[in-house]
């Protein structure tokens, strides 16, 4: 782990710049944030932590006018306001990245970037003053690629994210808010953002900064605040002088071995589950090659945009190869997703709302979606048998909370992912395919997680675990592809090939 | 949290409807006293609600499904004109009624599946491949039929579907058959809970492993299928066949399917509700004519019922969610 | 009134039955100069229209002198108005039509006119005398006047009897001069209204609105049915209610309602004739207009300005005279 | 990432949209030579488009926003009864034909903002609100009009209405301003770029602090004021006003808008693919017109055609997929 100093700690106390005070906000049907104080100063980044569910989404989102809160006050300079709507939180100043992607696909980059405040004259666009600032935000940022007349749906989630964080960019923003911005983003992407936040922040504004990356607030961080259940536990510590386990015990209440479970090692005798060979699919990637032996892990690395993703849809049969073959114990997989299920495969795909679940219906018909049928007598559905396997489930993965019958909406990010997770547990795969599996996910769930697919792979399951954070993917596989440009650059043991090396392959293959 | 919501939640959603369609009883007794409440109206008003009321079951499933048929009421009036052209009814007097029976149904059915198949692998919007099936059915209607009415002359099919069992007309227990068998199909089997998933979320179904193009195609042809029923009513009912049965009965099917709580946009269906959106529908006519009211001011009285009957069920609906807290 | 019904029904009949019908004519149907006809109606969608259009295409089917241009049938009248633009910018010889709503097309029809094209305006009536070279019309009112006065005779002196009307598409101006029609000759004998329907010219509509109609008036003496195609409708829902205590006078004249006259046993005792064949009139009109011809056993030159159709009511006594030209619903 | 595909995609999308139109026309000339190119014709080709277009320019923006509008016709209907009352033409007569004109507009975009209303503010699902309002308006026309067709006899109004303007009818030049200003507010002002937004992403809209009610609201009105400017349209060319206008317009209308390429969801909609759309459905009608063809045959050939036109713009979607990738 990488010590920075934080640049700001030579930074006096001054006034704070924001103070939330006993906030409280009540959902139908649960209590989200059960008084929480903030403290902001001008010119540090604010990192806000706390495990998923814990309320910080919910709290940024009463800062930005998104949320009424219950009760509480929002102090500005010292003086309270009120935030009755995000147009007014604007107005004051505060401007806020959404964890959710909150981009709208039909509308190109620059209007995307000027949504709610066009530059406009008599309400008609000044667009080509409207590309020209974009285009030097997207410079700023390090993106004079993307250009300022394309279609957002056309840009990948790192894209998005992109689009975003340039639209806080372009309010002149007093306080910045950023509720994970880095999930979707690579290691070059992350060190991108560092940069940009550090300009904010050399500027006098002041950001919020939501992470479940440890070392990523090591380096960027000042000050901390951790919430608990709804409440703050701890706040305004110094970034320097706490050590990382005191805030893991903030956050969980307990000790968390933060660590990845130890490897076995895979038996040379063991069978080859998967085996992919030469798989292509048009021009995002070819001949990929790989087999993956019963109880290993193979972890995909590579840059945002890499065809990862790819390349798990394509071996699932949720995109049609135009070459290539799988091999699911020897037999060969035709057909599409169904097949594959009915195979034995299952994947966590990478944006789980849009392609994991059923927001309006109760967890357990959820984490059942691809065994009802099974659990079923004959067309007849038994929903005590998947109440029972949901719950299971459920407590096995501590997911919280822990009632089967909530609908999927209302879980947190954290949440929503080991309810899919859950889903192939039930399954019972011989090969699960997991897309950046612990995106948004907190530290106590992510050692939760690695273990769970150390031991499902210690069952004898074949794995593969796409991740953007380089450590993860070395840490927990057995085996790493390096994927550059839609090809497998490299293929090695994880133990003989470091971070380093890592990046140096995904990097030598971007350059142009 | 608590487990509860899960059993009044659907229970209190409905209470709108049920309050709404009790609402219209009472004024129809307040205003025209015995005359409503007399068996011999209710039946009538239930034999009046049977026929949409089946078309709308097939319709629930396939806008849970997220999808819509506009063809419905055209399909309907293929289907009554297929099954009493000459040679079907001379057939049907050889064989038997069921040959109109199983031809009102087997077009039903055919139309439906194509309608399912241009919109799961054809990929043509549902809007778009059911209108066009809206035009081209009543079309073929018009051929086949040479825009004649065609009277029925089988007298077993007319002595079968036209008679009264256990004190109700044929075309009504019908109508219950295949209310309690959508039913059970939505609410207690995979076919339904996959018909939700591939609504609510198509591409989580998708890769969950769920058929999604499979499913499709069924729920269109379920639809179809319950317009082929539909049809067999329609012939018992008015003993003729005609290229005009079913116009813009797709309206009032999906207004039905919609008041009672089913989502346009899919993931969400109720066939309860459907049978009470009907049964409002039906006894607000009934309740109009007992009043020999205008049919202008029946108009307007609709539109105004329709917003009314929606904004009630929404205040049930917040009232649940205030409740289960 | 003058008669010229009877030339064609939508059955099929052979050339020479038709050709010398009830109303003999001179040597006019003798092929003369090549006519274009264009032709357009409301929409199918009933078995009376549909009649009329089939109608319209057998009589023009004898003549081998006459091409027919039928343009789609609509209900829409911004098309019906693009239809005739489209006949007059073809320049067909003549043009006849029975709009979907008189008003809106007459000025279209004034252009066709202008343009010197002659129009026959058929059944709903122009508003503008300028706007047709003839009109061939039924009578509405009087289909009422004379639906009201069979129906007083029949109950004569009893004031408290009911009286029920089920009307055709509500919207259209020809239903309420049916129903100013009918309630007049009513009025006359002191009966009213009692309950009233509308149920859109389908049989569906026939049967839901009957139904309906039933259920609220548990005893009904007389019913007055605008509408035999919807009368198919009717009778259904009649016969499901197992009612016969009133008796039914039928509208235009259906072949299957004149069969129920005929039969004698059932509760349609009498309909009032709007003949399905005045757009078969329409076009021998206009070929002897566009011809410059003039009709035969008439004194005058030329083609009359107006003809009404004569609005008879059929009974069990007359109905064997008129199941000739009764259409098929 | 690359830029290119922003400057083929929707030229290459409107490309099918194109064929089908061109297709249709050399048909038109192949099977009726002169009769389909002239210049009379194509006058009349485009009157009848005019008054369905117009109101499919508003209707492209309600869509876009997500919302669907099924009560234009009625409404529009309406309008034209409104606006030529007797008393209305009284005053029009005094005062000068704008009367008449204000009062159509008034009329249209009144129901639009009830709509509108209801569903931004009542929460009533656009489906059945506009439904509602159908039903309603209808009646309200036909009690206004007192089922007669109200002639137009104000001669200033029919004069300026009816009159050609360098070779082409007024209204044509209408439908041609509406659908300029149409495409100019979707594309080029903020009001367009929030309503893709409100239909695509109504929670990103909001967050970005789009009033999305409020735009609703407004969404509707536009809609109903283009309905009140068919109304006008649509009585000078009638010259009457009658409640049954506008019957069955509002599928007609929503045909061509998703034909041209509006997502029926929300968040995409292209003004001149509304136009195409809507040009291609006359084009249809008028070359069946000239080729005399049998009207059920039309219809069945207008179900294979919508069905073959969605197909086509489809395969050219792909093809611009294809190439951007
Ligand atoms: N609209 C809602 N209705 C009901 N409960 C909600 C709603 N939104 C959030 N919650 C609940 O509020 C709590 C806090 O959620 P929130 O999204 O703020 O968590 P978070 O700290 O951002 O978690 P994560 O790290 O997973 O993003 C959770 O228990 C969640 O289930
Ligand atoms: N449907 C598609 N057709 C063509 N190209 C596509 C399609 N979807 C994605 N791509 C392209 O494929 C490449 C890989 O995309 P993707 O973002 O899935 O990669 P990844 O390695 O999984 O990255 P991430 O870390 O974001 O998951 C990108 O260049 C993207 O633009
Ligand atoms: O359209 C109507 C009806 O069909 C009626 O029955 C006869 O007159 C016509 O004008
Ligand atoms: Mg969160
Ligand atoms: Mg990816």
């Amino acid at each position: 782990m990488v010590d920075v100093d934080p640049p700001g700690a030579e930074q006096q106390a001054q006034q704070p710049l924001l103070q939330m005070r006993g906030i409280v906000k009540e959902f139908p049907g649960a209590r989200a944030l059960d008084g929480v104080d903030l403290e902001v100063r001008p010119g540090e980044v604010h990192c806000l932590l706390g495990q998923n569910g814990a309320g910080k989404s919910t709290l940024i989102k009463v800062l930005a006018g998104a949320h009424q809160p219950t009760a509480g006050e929002v102090l500005l300079d010292g003086e309270p306001v009120t935030i009755p709507d995000p147009v007014a939180a604007l107005g004051l100043g505060i401007a806020t990245i959404y964890q959710e992607l909150d981009v709208v696909d039909g509308l190109t980059v620059a209007e995307n970037i000027y949504l709610g405040h066009e530059l406009a004259r008599g309400g008609v666009t000044r667009r080509s003053d409207a590309a020209r600032n974009t285009r030097e935000i997207l410079k700023r940022l390090g993106h004079p690629e993307i250009s300022p007349h394309r279609e957002v749906g056309s840009l990948p989630a790192a894209g998005k994210q992109i689009v975003s964080l340039a639209r806080a960019l372009s309010r002149d923003a007093r306080v910045v808010v950023m509720d994970e911005p880095s999930a979707v983003l690579d290691s070059e992407e992350v060190e991108n953002l560092h940069r940009i936040v550090r300009e904010l922040t050399a500027d006098g504004v002041a950001v919020i900064y939501i992470s479940h990356r440890l070392e990523e607030i090591r380096q960027l961080g000042h000050r901390i605040t951790v919430i608990k259940d709804g409440r703050t536990v701890a706040t305004s510590l110094s970034v320097a002088d706490t050590p990382t386990d005191d805030l893991i015990k903030l956050m969980t209440g307990r000790a968390v071995e933060y660590s990845f479970p130890k490897r076995p090692g895979v038996p040379e005798a063991a069978a080859p589950v998967l085996e992919v060979t030469d798989l292509g699919l048009g021009d995002v990637f070819k001949d990929v090659s790989l087999t993956v032996r019963a109880g290993e892990i193979v972890g995909l690395a590579g840059l945002v945009g890499s065809g990862r993703s790819e390349i798990l849809e394509t071996i699932y049969g949720a995109r049609r190869a135009t070459s290539g073959t799988v091999r699911l114990g020897g037999k060969r997989l035709r057909g599409g997703v169904d097949a594959a299920v009915a195979a034995g495969m299952g994947l966590c795909p990478e944006e789980r709302k849009s392609q994991g679940l059923l927001l309006d219906e109760p967890v357990y018909r959820n984490i059942t979606l691809s065994t009802f049928a099974r659990l079923a007598h004959s067309g007849w559905l038994d929903e005590k048998a998947e109440r029972a396997a949901a719950q299971e489930q459920v407590e096995a993965l501590d997911l919280r909370p822990a009632s089967v019958d909530r609908d999927a909406r209302t879980l947190s990010g954290g949440n929503q992912q080991k309810a899919l997770l859950a889903r192939w547990l039930v399954h019972g795969c011989r090969v699960l395919l997991l897309d950046e599996p612990t995106r948004g996910v907190d530290v106590g769930a992510r050692s939760e997680i690695y273990n769970l697919i150390r031991r499902l792979a210690d069952d004898g399951a074949a794995v593969i675990v796409v991740s953007s954070e380089i450590p993860e993917v070395l840490g927990l596989a057995d085996r790493v592809l390096v994927i550059s440009d839609g090809r497998a650059v490299h293929d090695s043991p994880a133990d003989d090939i470091d971070e380093h090396a890592v990046l140096d392959m995904v990097m030598e293959g971007s350059v142009p | 949290m608590r487990g509860r919501s899960a059993l009044s939640g659907p229970a209190l959603r409905m209470g709108g409807l049920v309050l709404a369609l009790l609402l219209l009883c009472v004024v129809g007794i307040v205003t025209t006293g015995g005359r409503f409440a007399s068996v011999g109206n209710i039946t009538t008003l239930l034999a009046l609600a049977a026929t949409t009321g089946v078309v709308s079951i097939g319709m629930t499933f396939v806008i849970t499904g997220g999808g819509i048929d506009l063809s419905v009421g055209s399909v309907l009036g293929l289907s009554t004109v297929w099954a009493s052209t000459l040679s079907t009814q001379y057939l049907a007097e050889d064989y038997g009624w069921w040959v109109m029976v199983v031809t009102a149904l087997a077009v039903g059915l055919a139309a439906g599946l194509v309608n399912g198949a241009l919109v799961a692998y054809g990929k043509v919007p549902a809007f778009m491949a059911t209108l066009a099936m809206l035009a081209a059915a009543r079309g073929l209607a018009e051929l086949i039929a040479g825009r004649r009415t065609q009277l029925v002359e089988v007298d077993p099919f007319l002595d079968t579907f036209r008679a009264d069992l256990l004190g109700l007309p044929v075309i009504v227990w019908i109508f219950i058959v295949v209310a309690v068998a959508g039913w059970f199909l939505m609410n207690r089997t995979t076919f339904g809970r996959r018909t939700v998933a591939v609504g609510g979320n198509p591409e989580a179904a998708r890769l969950a492993g769920i058929k999604i193009k499979r499913h499709t195609l069924y729920l269109y042809g379920l639809t179809g299928l319950t317009a082929g029923i539909g049809a067999v009513m329609a012939l018992a009912r008015t003993t003729a066949g005609s290229s005009t049965n079913g116009t813009l009965l797709e309206l009032d099917v999906i207004a039905a399917v919609v008041v009672g709580g089913t989502l346009l946009a899919g993931g969400r269906g109720t066939i309860t509700g459907t049978v009470l959106g009907v049964l409002i529908f039906s006894t607000l006519t009934n309740v109009f004519i007992l009043n020999n009211i205008d049919s202008s001011v029946q108009a307007i009285a609709k539109g105004a019922i329709i917003v009314g009957a929606v904004l009630l069920q929404q205040w049930f609906a917040a009232r649940e969610k205030a409740t289960s807290t | 009134a003058l008669v010229v019904t009877g030339c064609v029904s939508n059955e099929p009949r052979d050339e020479e039955t038709a050709a010398t019908g009830p109303v003999t004519t001179t040597d006019n149907d003798e092929p003369g100069d090549e006519v274009v006809i264009g032709f357009s109606a409301p929409a199918a969608d009933h078995g009376w229209m549909g009649a009329i259009t089939s109608a319209a295409e057998a009589e023009a089917e004898k003549y081998e002198d006459v091409e027919l241009r039928v343009a789609e049938g609509t209900n829409d009248v911004n098309v019906q108005i693009s239809q005739i633009e489209g006949f007059i910018t073809d320049g067909v010889d003549a043009i006849v039509l029975l709009p979907f709503d008189g008003a809106a097309l007459t000025e279209v029809a004034l252009e066709a006119m202008e343009a010197g094209i002659p129009v026959v305006n058929v059944d709903r009536e122009f508003t503008s005398p300028f706007a047709a070279r003839t009109t061939v019309l039924g009578d509405n009112y009087g289909m009422g006047v004379s639906a009201g006065t069979y129906i007083c005779e029949q109950l004569g002196d009893n004031p408290d009897a009911v009286v029920a009307e089920i009307a055709g598409i509500d919207s259209l101006p020809l239903t309420t001069d049916r129903s100013t029609g009918f309630k007049d000759a009513l009025d006359d004998c002191g009966l009213d209204v009692d309950a009233r329907v509308a149920a859109d010219f389908t049989v569906e509509g026939g049967e839901e609105q009957t139904a309906n109609l039933l259920s609220a008036e548990p005893e009904i003496d007389a019913i007055w049915n605008h509408d035999d195609d919807q009368g198919v409708g009717v009778l259904a829902a009649i016969e499901n209610a197992g009612r016969d205590e009133f008796f039914l006078v039928g509208g235009a004249g259906s072949s299957n309602m004149m069969e129920e006259i005929q039969s004698g046993d059932s509760v349609v005792q009498a309909t009032v004739v709007y003949p399905s064949t005045q757009a078969a009139d329409g076009v021998k009109l206009a070929r002897l207009i566009a011809q410059n011809k003039t009709i035969g056993d008439l004194a005058s030159i030329g083609v009359p300005r107006t003809v009404q159709l004569f609005a008879p009511v059929v009974t069990a006594d007359n109905v064997e005279e008129y199941l000739p030209i009764g259409f098929d619903s």
